[in-house]
């Protein structure tokens, strides 16, 4: 897998796919949700994500939205490597992506199709459409530990 | 005459840069004489205007007045007529608050349109929440046009304000501001004109028009950023409050809380103000008028037709103000969302913006959150214009994915 | 180390306009740094900041953001806390407006001093109109020194905000802020400080001196004029109303009036800010920090030390503020009138000011209508003190007169 | 006479004397006096002048006020000038004046011991002193043409 993972034209496809076909992309009217409203102030995003979160376990994420390409996909495929992960797992997920983001040592075993955005460091302008999915479920999982 | 290799010469911007720079209404290049304007308050000038207990001080004190004739020439005011403030969305915050805030009362109406800036609205937003005025919108067309039977259609007696801009950031249609002042002074209604997007590009004559108020930027018509201007005829600024209180704008205060306020303009400019902008402002405006406003119109919109006719033989494109005059043309790259489209063209070197623009009530009209918006300026031209259009043909998901790889 | 030499080579202004410039505290010289950021973002990097659909405005969003960094951490304070406006004036009307207006009540006492610059009293009489709270004044010594002692004397329950500059732009008197902040916090009173004469000269650490407000200006502190910040800890400024609405300030808004702000600081910066004047801070924040704010305000001393005992043996002068400890020097030449004296100065090449310097109420106090400000900077030197001091023996009516001759 | 008015020591010691012993130097608690109050925003003299006109002719002017020696000079030597002038005379003088002040040509006759200010242009942040009760004069004798 990892060796298909450095083919560009695989990667792309994988955007592509998380574009045109995001996973997770529904918001739910159930309380049980924790809710954040994502707006960058300098791009146009402007997305919901919402987890639902029981004892140390992510049980679901989801989200929606007006977004971009990058944007979506990045939500996208953060749904579907942490739905299912405990706190500490998706904490090292989420660390070794934003690792990989700032051009840090990270580990791409653990981001799998995720890796999929290590070009966005090349276009400054869009980290944050990158990071915007990302941010909201760290906010919520951080929230749920400060309450604890 | 109009020598555009001698006009984009005078830009740095232009040299250094090596972009297509078509994002002319968020803000505009400067002139070297602009550039220069503002290093020699630095190195010849400085020192506080207001004064003139040594020579440095009554030099730019008197600079500053300067640039107060030199402003109120360009739009054919009087130099009393004349508010520098901090930008446009001071100078429409001022009229707001100084007027708005103090004339208007419960049930007064404020007419507006839903292309307006933000800066041109949520002042008034404010306004009625303080006195209990209520806005009201001119229906715009579907290619969000106001036409001059639906403004008529829309005034009534009890409109006490009209809030317009002349040309709106988003749409790029010039509106007849004569003949809006006409009929909104009929109701004896005042008129309070948003000038940021056609002061720096279509000749302005306020007495000929009789807007009672224009408000517009340094920056955005090769001045510096930080200075704006207010233009109010002379007895409604005389009547206004100012929006901020402090040293220079006060002739004598006492303990007891009495305050004696300047005449206008002075009484608004409170503070140290801005003042190599200014000096800035001053050359950029003898820049201006050195080429001509018409002239810069002219060419602004050939540019502008041909940009049009190009954009309109493209069959992925959404276009939505093929008819309006000014540089500012509005679009979307079927199926692909804005700020991806805009990102590629800037890795072809084109800078052009997406967004909503700052007009967020327009959104639900033209039925598209957000758009792409190319605006030009007279320093553009045609090859670059080329540029941009074999740029957009090339405007796909695929691609704009690709430039991460 | 501290070289003067290298120092005063760093300004132009020092070498081209050949006088003593002695006006500090109305503005001061900028060092060549300051100058070339500001023609770098007119050559270099000209776009509007707040979006980043291309990589000039990229640039330009980021090194705005940094500056906000670098002046947070100029004054200790949170990047958040820090809010870019047009200037000291703009930022104490912003905390009078935006917290002043809302919170304040029928009854509520704001404590200030006969000494503040206009600025920082004209807002705060406008809010007493508005919502009926009173303003009291901290009696001052003969001197126009305000004692701890008085301050405590003038304190009670009733009292919601203590407005007071940290030196007086008259007197010049340094005030115990962290003391004055700890008492007025026990009486659950907020502290706005005005800095505009203190952050350039001293060292200022708003997390230990415990201010709630602080407004201060760059063009005090070697940067453009047309920028200022106001400080404020953060869950205040949540809190807060902005001055201004408009582009950049709002997140959303729509149809019916809804407006949703974005969180602070930018809520309160509406409309394009002052983009060059900014970066111009920024580097004017790093040249202060590179010699640093220890060795300023001891340089400074020493030359008010030195300029302060020189006057003193003059007897023909009155001096009304020996025991202060920054540059600034008030006094009068017996028998000649302010103007008069600082217009034969200025003829021997020494530039200061005449008047009441905007702190009009303080004229009962000192008995004076009119003074001349000497007010020096950590670029003057002790040969232009000598140049001062000789000029001040031979200020005469008949040479104040002679100089018409 | 003008032979003695072009030696500086003179002129000087004519503004000194003017200075220290303004003529026409206190107000009038009349009603049929004009009166206007003039402070300059960028020097700190602040002046009443009063006057009183009558038909064609200025009966009386008088000033008070906190202000420099030259806005005190020029201002009592203005009273000197036009107390007892018709409207006309009084306007040649001004006009005369306003041109010494501006170096262009004027008629040294007519301004007589004024002239003694003509050296005010060398120091051009000074002329708004040197002009300040002219001005004030030169406005109540146009509000009350303007008024006929
Ligand atoms: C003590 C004090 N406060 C406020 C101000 C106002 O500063 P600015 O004119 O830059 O707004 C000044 C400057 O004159 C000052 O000296
Ligand atoms: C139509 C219109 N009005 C007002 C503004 C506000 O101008 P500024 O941001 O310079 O205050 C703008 C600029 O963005 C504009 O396009």
């Amino acid at each position: 897998m990892t060796s298909l993972l450095n083919d560009p034209q695989v990667l792309r496809e994988l955007i592509m796919d998380h574009y045109q076909y995001p996973r997770h992309h529904a918001l739910k009217e159930d309380t049980s949700y924790a809710s954040v409203h994502m707006a960058s102030d300098s791009c146009i995003d402007d997305i919901t994500v919402q987890s639902k979160i029981e004892g140390d376990l992510i049980q679901d994420i989801c989200f929606d939205g007006v977004a971009c390409t990058i944007a979506t996909a990045s939500t996208s495929m953060m749904t579907e490597l942490l739905v299912g992960k405990t706190i500490d797992e998706a904490n090292l997920i989420i660390d070794n992506y934003y690792a990989m983001i700032d051009e840090k040592e990270y580990d791409p075993e653990i981001l799998q199709e995720a890796i999929a955005l290590k070009g966005v460091s090349k276009q400054a302008n869009r980290i944050k459409c990158a990071t915007i999915g990302w941010k909201a479920i760290r906010q919520m999982i951080d929230e749920r530990e400060n309450a604890k | 005459m109009f020598d555009i290799n001698k006009i984009r010469a005078d830009f740095p911007m232009i040299q250094n840069a090596k972009v297509a720079y078509m994002d002319n209404a968020a803000t505009t290049f400067k002139p070297q004489c602009v550039i220069d304007a503002v290093t020699n308050y630095y190195t010849h000038q400085t020192s506080n205007v207001h004064r003139g207990d040594y020579d440095l001080s009554y030099q730019v004190s008197k600079e500053y007045e300067d640039a107060r004739v030199a402003v109120a020439e360009f739009i054919h005011a009087e130099p009393k007529e004349i508010i520098f403030t901090s930008g446009a969305s001071m100078s429409l915050n001022l009229v707001a608050y100084g007027y708005g805030r103090k004339f208007l009362k419960k049930g007064d109406v404020i007419l507006s349109t839903e292309a307006e800036h933000a800066s041109n609205i949520l002042p008034w937003f404010k306004v009625c929440e303080e006195v209990g005025a209520v806005i009201e919108y001119i229906p715009l067309s579907n290619e969000g046009e106001m036409t001059i039977e639906a403004f008529k259609g829309a005034m009534h007696d009890k409109v006490k304000i009209v809030a317009m801009a002349e040309v709106s950031n988003v749409m790029g249609y010039i509106q007849p501001m004569k003949e809006i002042c006409q009929i909104a002074h009929e109701y004896g209604a005042l008129v309070v004109c948003d000038g940021a997007q056609s002061v720096p590009h279509v000749p302005i004559d306020v007495k000929d028009s009789g807007v009672d108020f224009l408000g517009f930027s340094g920056h955005k018509m090769c001045g510096p950023t930080g200075v704006g201007v207010l233009y109010g005829r002379f007895d409604l600024l005389q009547q206004m409050d100012p929006f901020m209180l402090g040293g220079g704008s006060n002739a004598r205060f006492d303990i007891c809380g009495n305050i004696l306020l300047k005449d206008a303009p002075y009484k608004f400019e409170a503070g140290t103000p801005a003042i190599e902008a200014v000096l800035g402002l001053k050359a950029a405006v003898e820049y201006l008028r050195s080429i001509g406003m018409k002239n810069i119109y002219e060419y602004e919109h050939e540019l502008r037709v041909y940009a049009s006719k190009k954009l309109q033989e493209l069959d992925n494109i959404t276009f939505y103000n093929p008819n309006a005059s000014t540089g500012i043309l509005t679009f979307n790259v079927n199926g692909v969302f804005a700020q991806d489209a805009a990102s590629f063209l800037n890795t072809k070197g084109i800078a052009v913006r997406s967004g909503n623009h700052c007009a967020k009530i327009l959104i639900e009209l033209i039925e598209a959150s957000e758009t792409i918006r190319c605006s030009l300026y007279f320093y553009n031209t045609k090859e670059e214009v080329d540029q941009f259009i074999e740029a957009c043909k090339e405007t796909t998901v695929e691609n704009c994915v690709g430039i991460f790889f």
